[in-house]
């Protein structure tokens, strides 16, 4: 694998760039693998990943129906914070934070974690009890995080409107420094090149259209290209997980709903953290190409279009002009959907299922893209040892039964 | 001096002259020019640098597609960020800026460094920063800083904006010559008919054309076209309005730009108002875009689209040069190259790519004396900040090799045309799947997703006699759907005398000497500098998916979003691939057609009227006693009423004693109100609530929980019997909306045979509470037709009776634990009911008080806040309110099966409890986390939180509700708050009732 | 008189002061029909005359109801969707297949609710909501551009004409509209939104010229 | 954006008035007691959620207040059918999209 680093950048550029190696190849399937992972995105191929790295199974393809990450890595808002409120959540989600400040080194390819900071502002007395309630937890499990009052938010946002007569005036906010903000797509190419490195085969344009099983175990995959043999099949298909469990006869306690976003026209800096707001429903952050990156709440249908409602585009941008004052004058660019599997209690599945050798990592609502390297590591560890890793055993799917759900609505909310 | 000027002709008004500033240098120009052809006009040549070469840019085009062009305008907070010069109309005093170039555009660092270019190709950043680790956020800094076009206001935006909704049977979007047949046509079916167009004029091409439609001038044409339309009143003209966004079910997002022609800000009105569009139906005649070539250096500026020099000649009388060379693929073209030389200008050549062109439009341009040089290509550009000559080269048949020798050719301006590329991107939003058209050379819209077709140019039809026809059989079939007329076009098409065109060819990289990767730069997305050697290097290290190249290279991210650059990159990445276009494909087109202003999208509902405000009828009393607000949903309630100088603690103090000494009074108006009627009313309340109301009495009241399915408390109220199959259902007032919605959900899906009617009476009723011990005095001085007493009128009684002339009805229900009354009369006598009890109630020294003091009372009682003290995840056992579930209820009510779940039925949840800080005056924050052990390493197991907390004035120290791990079997344990002050506060578990436990107060 | 017996009196018919939910907002006051100084205003809004409001509730398929009904009131129960029926002080409008809200002169309410429930049997409902309403009525000839600006409803003539009603969004609140022969729209809207949806109207139609006036 | 026809006030509305109610036909248990947590749970949690025609609940909130059934394509957000409760769709993913 080609190294990357700025000397290397120096020798093919005397080349005139034009003997870079290919980021992952192209291969042609194999009979069999030891795992199949369906769904190509951040999730998928970071499992694919760990699988390799951790758990040294290297005969493992992914297997995604149009091209890598290109579902819900390429269409969410980038946001990454470990600030949840249960212990379980909040484990999970710092366990991937962790993961994401090596991540640009641990694959040689700059994802640009940009660790500017998350504030979650409150503007009602109840907010700022859940925001007390929920940095104590935090700070208790280990995870940074403070309350601001509003003067020392005003410092670190001086174009958020702080003034007492808003209509909703920000009353405080929770703080988490080591929160911000990544490249979605590099996550994914970076982890589908470290995969590749590997030896794992990376099938695009295969779409897989039945799960095949012999006396109740899976044995492998239908695809438009034909059957591909596995031991276990893992789904990793956000958008789509109720389709493929549909395949095997199983139902998910899944909803499929649009997430809307958009971005502004590129600006010189003007906003330097991350800006979450549930009780206005926005959040705002700034790429490094200087577009304003704003998200809109899951809309209120199941939908598989990527698009949602304008009216919940309209709410939104209210919402930011509402807080941002200034950013009336700026112009929406591009706006997109896509396609979230929300969950009862907002938190995900990572699961076995009843059907021996198929597991599910599903049910990210508005929290995938943050926990990327954190599902992808537990994921890889409950399909090799057949066994939920400990941070994921408490998302096993048998919590809808048994009521110990994880409510994580108030953390998760509109904000990501 | 306007050198690039010409003496006559244009659509702009000569007389009336009109100066700007660009970059602080004062210009001349005329009213109906655009910032741009203005620029052109005064010989302005550079306007931007390069984002990532810092090369000097000029402008290419003179619409939506200009890349290069994007400007600041002024300053403060009426400025505005990266307008396309090529859509600003020019106003006297206009004040523009480059939003690139340091230290200006003419001269800028980083152009100056362009070798180092080299080492930025595509996703370099991908591949460098890495290390040292900590120092990327530094590295970030900088990128920030060099990348970004213009810059956001610091100031609130001075202007308002607004919407209107509208509703019509045919939405014309585009008013070219299909655009204007379409409306015109409909319009004659007398269906209500919509025309919206994005320029300041409607006429689309036919504004800059030269030819003539039947026996006028276009543009005589075009004004009587217009002119009828205008007339009739089915039809609404839009111009300056952009049709931005196609959204699902035919709605359609028009932003119309009132006043930016007149200046920055809107002197009265609104400066943009957005039309929420519902259509039955919709043509989309949206024209087409003329593509760029791309050849190396083609980003000089001085290179610019034919279609553009066109328009400048003919529409704004402006010649952007002086010596032309005409680089074409195609027939359309050379009418620039007449245009121009009739402008009595110099035209170098026309250099055609096909081998052997010798349409009519050619030998004309031939008659002319221009010489056209066949089978050969612009290859390069000479010159840096000013296009100075163009070498050319003769090209294989196919348009793909060089043949023989390189001439140089002097000239200062590069028309070239690699064909048109229809505007899909309306029809794209809708989900149709563009198709590839290989006579066109472009991608035409797919099968309709909606009820939309599209006509002209925008389906890759460019004959204007075409376009004219198709949009009239567009308009009427569009009609005849919305239910209008016979579908049969009326009107004829009139003669143009356009000459038959020759097939174009498909070119979309013009090859030079050395390959790509070493040729000058042949720019394919100007505005964020992808080369063809930027996407084939895409190609190569695999990135071999159309969206995967776009995300690589950034080709098409820019803020014209490639309308220039995308299908020569597409191409450009299917020969690398050797694949087809179609299987190369397109990425999607998504809103915004050209960027909408935010302000437009938010319209009214900011500031006072971001959302609804709501008072109880006796507001205006609250606020003249000084109220302090609390935000309760929509509501404001008063929060505590403040005396001088008052602390909220000294005056929730204040208000707490006087409650528990004497008599205060609260509005409680602000709680849900439900009025039940029905023969199965109480049975139906009875499956709702965990307890039965089947043997309420009338007369009598009974506090209930609800649960949802899962077993979780979401809210919580008093239920009155009013009479016989009639009751009153009191919810939190945060609560009320939901559950009316919760009781309907249920008996109109579930339970239909139960019969039952449910009524919202909340903003019907005053409540005014008066409460404490000298409560009975108060109301007996205004009220005297009901026995007050004791043993008459009961604890959780109610009576209705006449209260200061007033028909009222009075509850004996009590939040605080204290005797009291809930006075409730029709809310017209809400202000007169209240000052009536505050009077009489004077002589005790009758305190108002609000939600802060409401909280307080109740936590000394141990009441619970449904939303508070409960979260979602708490059941009534885990409240310790098991007394309030009602055990031998034979229908199962709601929730009640969820209660038995294994997690739900365990041992050891979190149960609510009081705390009692061994620092008798230290108050626990609300949130604090509570642990067994303070000494614990983190991360520390945390036994629950604390949901409620306030120093009571009454007991003299602080009082605390929580949940607690297993907190009923741990009375007088102590566990602690570690906070994040970094103490550690330590408390006593004890009962959740502080005040009066027996509850002999409430009861006297 | 001695104090006793004076306070005794005062206390027995003290003044009863009645306000309607716009009654600090609007200070232009009117008597009925009345108009005032609107000069140059394309949009004038009026609160009418305090009315009584009642929501009545029941089964329009049973001929006992809607007997019941036209005895007690003179006006037959509208139960086409989206229409109303009115008498010379009573109007009906249709909300749902089982509901209807009765408008009466302010006062009468508790007298006509008493006539309906003499006149109806079995399972119906009747709720005094006179308290929790107000009536705005708006006129002038930018009128539709105010509903445009407000509510996503089309009122066009050709789709909302005189005898029909609708209960939609009205900016961020709902409004029960109904349109009056003279061209004008009556809206009903709820006491605690009637700030709002005052202040929204008044920015709406600030572009037109706009007038307020109260109905004393 | 959606519009909606309300089966009882009979017009098509905007998506504004309208809140959405999930998944349609899901019937309460008559007897919850004799459920396991798993059939409970399911009941509780377990939805369809098909790519393609559903048949789903929207109350009127903004008008009638009225809950009803509607069949859409999740995929294309065309509507085929609105209903009222009790009503049986006479569209279903057997007799399939008729357009």
């Amino acid at each position: 694998m080609d190294k990357y680093s700025l000397f290397n950048l120096f020798n093919h550029a005397r080349n005139y760039h034009e003997n870079w190696q290919r980021a992952w190849r192209n291969p042609t399937p194999k009979k069999v693998y030891d795992v199949v992972i369906v769904g190509g995105g951040a999730h998928g191929l970071a499992t694919a990943y760990y699988l390799a790295k951790v758990h040294g199974i290297t005969n493992v393809a992914v297997v995604e129906k149009g091209y890598l990450g290109g579902g819900n890595t390429a269409r969410n808002t980038t946001i990454i914070r470990s600030n949840y409120l249960w212990d379980e959540a909040a484990q999970l989600y710092e366990f991937a934070l962790k993961l994401w400040e090596d991540m640009s080194q641990d694959l040689n390819f700059n994802v640009m974690f940009s660790q500017r900071g998350v504030l979650n502002l409150g503007h009602s007395l109840q907010d700022m009890r859940d925001i007390e309630r929920r940095v104590n937890a935090n700070r208790l499990n280990g995870i940074d995080g403070e309350v601001l009052q509003t003067n020392e938010i005003q410092d670190l946002v001086p174009l958020l409107n702080c003034s007492p007569d808003a209509r909703y005036p920000v009353l405080g906010a929770s703080w988490q420094p080591r929160g911000g903000t990544a490249r979605h797509d590099a996550v994914a190419w970076g982890y589908a090149r470290a995969a590749d490195a590997m030896g794992v085969d990376l099938l695009q344009q295969t779409e897989v259209t039945g799960i095949r099983r012999s006396n109740g175990e899976v044995v492998g995959v239908e695809t438009n290209n034909g059957f591909i043999g596995a031991r276990k099949v893992a789904c990793v298909t956000a958008g789509n997980s109720g389709v493929m469990a549909a395949m095997v006869g199983l139902r998910l306690p899944i909803e499929s709903r649009p997430l809307q976003a958009l971005v502004s026209e590129p600006l010189k800096p003007c906003l330097d953290t991350v800006v979450m707001s549930n009780a206005v429903h926005g959040y705002i952050s700034q790429s490094d190409k200087g577009d304003l990156v704003v998200g809109a709440g899951v809309d209120a249908y199941n939908g598989y279009g990527q698009r949602g409602s304008f009216n919940v585009i309209e709410h939104t941008v209210q919402a930011i002009c509402e807080l941002f004052p200034a950013f009336s004058r700026v112009r929406m660019n591009r706006q997109w959907g896509g396609i979230v599997d929300t969950c009862p209690d907002a938190c995900p599945i990572v699961s076995k299922t009843s059907v021996k050798g198929l597991y599910f990592n599903c049910g990210w609502g508005t929290g995938g893209f943050k926990s990327t390297p954190g599902s992808g590591y537990v994921f890889a560890h409950t399909v090799a040892n057949d066994n939920p890793h400990p941070m994921a055993a408490p998302f096993n799917i048998d919590r809808f039964s048994s009521g110990a759900l994880i409510d994580e609505h108030g953390a998760a909310g509109v904000a990501h | 001096m306007q050198r690039n000027r010409l003496a006559t002709g244009g659509r702009i008004d000569r007389q009336q002259s009109v100066s700007f500033t660009f970059n602080g240098k004062t210009y001349q120009g005329f009213k109906g020019d655009t910032l741009a052809s203005a620029l052109l006009a005064n010989g302005v040549d550079v306007v931007a640098r390069s984002f990532k070469y810092g090369r000097p840019r000029g402008i290419v085009g003179h619409g939506a597609e200009e890349p290069n062009a994007i400007f600041q305008l002024g300053k403060g907070a009426e400025t505005v960020p990266n307008l396309r010069a090529t859509q600003v109309e020019l106003y006297e005093g206009l004040d523009a800026y480059s939003t690139s170039g340091w230290p200006s555009v003419d001269f800028d660092v980083m152009g100056s460094l362009g070798a180092l270019g080299r080492l930025m190709p595509p996703g370099f950043y991908y591949k460098t920063f890495m290390r040292p680790k900590k120092l990327w956020m530094t590295y970030e800094h900088f990128i920030r800083k060099a990348a970004g076009l213009g810059k956001a206001p610091l100031e609130a935006d001075p202007d308002t904006y607004d919407k209107l909704n509208q509703h019509c049977d045919v939405l014309v979007v585009g008013a070219g010559p299909a655009g204007i047949a379409a409306a015109r046509e409909a319009a004659s079916t007398g269906a209500r008919v919509i025309i919206a167009d994005e320029q300041n004029e409607m006429g689309g091409s036919l504004l800059a054309s030269t030819h003539s439609i039947g026996d006028q001038l276009a543009a005589t044409w075009l004004v009587e076209q217009l002119a009828e339309l205008s007339a009739l009143d089915n039809v609404l003209l839009l111009p300056r309005s952009t049709v931005f966004g196609y959204y699902d079910h035919n709605f359609l997002a028009v932003l119309e730009r009132r006043t930016d022609h007149l200046g920055l800000t809107a002197d009265k009105g609104s400066r943009q108002r957005m039309h929420r569009v519902r259509a039955k139906q919709v043509v989309l005649a949206t024209g087409a875009i003329e593509r760029p070539l791309v050849f190396a250096n083609n980003d000089v500026p001085g290179v610019m689209l034919a279609s553009s020099v066109s328009t400048y000649v003919n529409r704004y009388g402006v010649a952007p040069g002086t010596a032309l060379v005409v680089f074409t693929t195609n027939d359309k073209a050379y009418q620039t190259a007449i245009d121009w030389h009739q402008s009595g200008r110099i035209v170098k050549a026309v250099v055609d790519s096909r081998p052997a062109p010798c349409g009519a439009i050619v030998k004309a341009v031939q008659a002319l004396g221009i010489a056209v040089i066949t089978g050969s290509g612009v290859i390069d550009v000479v010159g840096k900040k000013r296009v100075q000559a163009a070498k050319i080269a003769a090209l294989s048949d196919d348009g793909q090799e060089i043949r023989g020798e390189i001439q140089t050719l002097e000239c200062d301006l590069i028309a070239s045309s690699g064909g048109w590329s229809p505007a899909i991107h309306l029809s794209s939003h809708t989900g149709a799947k563009p198709r590839w058209n290989d006579s066109v050379v472009g991608f035409v819209p797919g099968e309709s997703m909606q009820q939309e077709r599209s006509a002209g140019a925008g389906k890759g039809t460019f004959s204007t006699a075409a376009c004219l026809y198709e949009g009239a059989s567009a308009g009427v079939e569009a009609a005849k759907l919305a239910g209008f007329g016979d579908g049969l076009v009326s009107f004829v098409t009139p003669s143009t005398q356009e000459l038959p065109e020759e097939a174009q060819q498909a070119l979309f990289l013009v090859p030079h000497t050395k390959t790509s990767s070493r040729a000058p730069a042949q720019f394919v997305d100007y505005q964020l500098d992808v080369t063809a050697a930027g996407i084939e290097l895409a190609a190569r290290e695999g990135y071999e998916s159309v969206e995967h190249v776009k995300r690589y290279t950034a080709m098409g991210f820019g803020t014209d979003q490639g309308k220039l650059g995308n299908i020569n990159g597409m191409a450009i990445l299917s020969k690398a691939l050797g694949q087809s276009m179609p299987e190369t494909g397109t990425t999607i087109f998504r809103p915004s057609y050209t960027p909408s202003t935010f302000g437009a999208i938010a319209g009214r509902d900011v500031r006072a009227l971001f959302d609804p405000e709501r008072y109880t009828a006796t507001h205006r009393w609250h606020e003249s006693k000084g109220a302090a607000w609390e935000d309760v949903g929509q509501w404001k309630r008063p929060w505590y009423f403040p005396r001088g100088s008052e602390s909220i603690h000294d005056a929730v103090n204040r208000e707490c004693l006087a409650v528990r000494n004497s008599v205060g009074i609260l509005d409680a108006s602000t709680l849900g109100k439900i009025d039940i009627q029905g023969p199965d009313a109480a049975e139906f309340i009875t499956r709702i609530y965990t307890n039965s109301y089947l043997k309420l009495a009338a007369g009598k009241c009974r506090y209930g929980v609800m649960l949802k399915e899962d077993g979780m408390i979401f809210d919580d109220g008093v239920t009155a019997c009013l009479g016989e199959n009639h009751y009153l259902m009191f919810t939190t007032t945060g609560g009320a909306a939901g559950v009316l919605a919760w009781l309907e959900l249920w008996v109109q899906t579930e339970w239909p045979e139960l019969q039952v009617y449910f009524t919202s009476v909340t903003d019907h009723w005053t409540t005014a509470t008066v409460t404490g011990p000298n409560a009975r005095k108060v109301i007996a001085k205004v009220c005297e037709d009901v026995d007050l007493s004791a043993e008459a009128f009961k604890f959780m009684d109610w009576r209705d009776g006449t209260v200061a002339g007033v028909k009222a009805r009075i509850f004996r229900i009590s939040f605080t634990g204290e005797l009291s009354y809930e006075v409730n009369v029709p809310a017209h006598y809400g202000r007169h009911i209240w000052e009536a009890l505050v009077s009489a109630g004077e002589e005790f020294d009758i305190t108002p008080y609000g939600t802060e003091t409401m909280h307080v009372l109740r936590a000394e009682k141990g009441f619970i806040i449904a939303g508070q003290d409960t979260d979602g995840s708490v059941t009534p056992a885990d409240m310790n309110m098991n007394w309030v579930v009602g055990k031998t209820k034979t229908f199962s009510f709601l929730g009640k099966r969820s209660l038995a779940r294994s997690d739900s039925a365990r041992e050891n949840r979190k149960q609510l409890v009081g705390l009692k800080t061994l620092e008798p005056s230290t108050v626990l924050p609300e949130g604090a986390q509570i642990v067994n052990d303070p000494n614990e390493p983190i991360p520390m197991a945390m036994q629950g939180h604390v949901t409620s907390s306030y120093f009571s004035a009454n007991l003299n120290h602080s009082i605390a509700m929580a949940v607690v791990k297993g907190g009923l079997t741990r009375m007088g344990e102590v566990v602690y708050c570690p906070l994040a002050d970094g103490r550690t506060v330590a408390a006593e578990i004890v009962s959740s009732v502080f005040y009066d436990p027996k509850g002999e107060r409430q009861n006297v | 008189m001695s104090e006793a017996v004076q306070e005794k009196m005062t206390r027995e018919s003290p003044v009863v002061r009645r306000e309607s939910p716009l009654h600090y907002v609007i200070d232009t006051e009117v008597s009925p029909g009345e108009s005032k100084d609107t000069k140059g205003c394309a949009v004038v809004l009026r609160e009418v005359q305090a009315k009584g409001y009642l929501t009545l509730r029941g089964n329009s398929n049973e001929a006992s109801f809607t007997d019941g009904v036209l005895a007690a009131l003179g006006v037959s129960l509208p139960t086409q969707p989206g229409t109303c029926l009115k008498s010379d002080d009573i109007s009906i409008y249709w909300l749902s297949p089982d509901e209807w809200m009765l408008t009466t002169p302010g006062g009468t309410e508790a007298e006509l609710q008493a006539r309906l429930r003499e006149n109806l049997s079995g399972h119906f409902s009747v709720v005094d909501v006179s308290g929790g309403q107000t009536s705005i009525n708006l006129s002038g000839d930018e009128v539709h551009g105010v509903l445009k600006k407000s509510s996503a409803y089309d009122f066009d003539e050709l789709v909302f004409g005189v005898g029909r009603c609708t209960q939609t969004t009205f900016a961020k609140a709902t409004a029960l509209v109904s349109k009056r022969a003279d061209g004008s729209f009556d809206l009903i809207i709820r006491r605690s939104f009637a700030d709002y949806i005052f202040s929204w109207i008044a920015d709406a139609a600030g572009e037109y010229g706009f007038k307020a006036l109260r109905e004393i | 954006m959606l519009q909606i026809h309300c089966p009882y006030c009979n017009e098509t509305r905007e998506e504004e008035e309208f809140t959405y109610g999930g998944e349609a036909h899901i019937t309460r248990p008559l007897d919850p007691e004799s459920l396991s947590d798993a059939e409970w749970g399911d009941y509780l949690f377990f939805r369809k959620n098909p790519r393609g025609l559903h048949h789903e609940m929207w109350n009127h909130a903004a008008g009638c207040r009225k809950y009803f059934n509607v069949t859409r394509n999740t995929v294309s957000y065309e509507i085929l059918e609105s209903y009222p409760m009790g009503a049986k769709p006479s569209v279903t993913a057997e007799t399939g999209d008729k357009n």
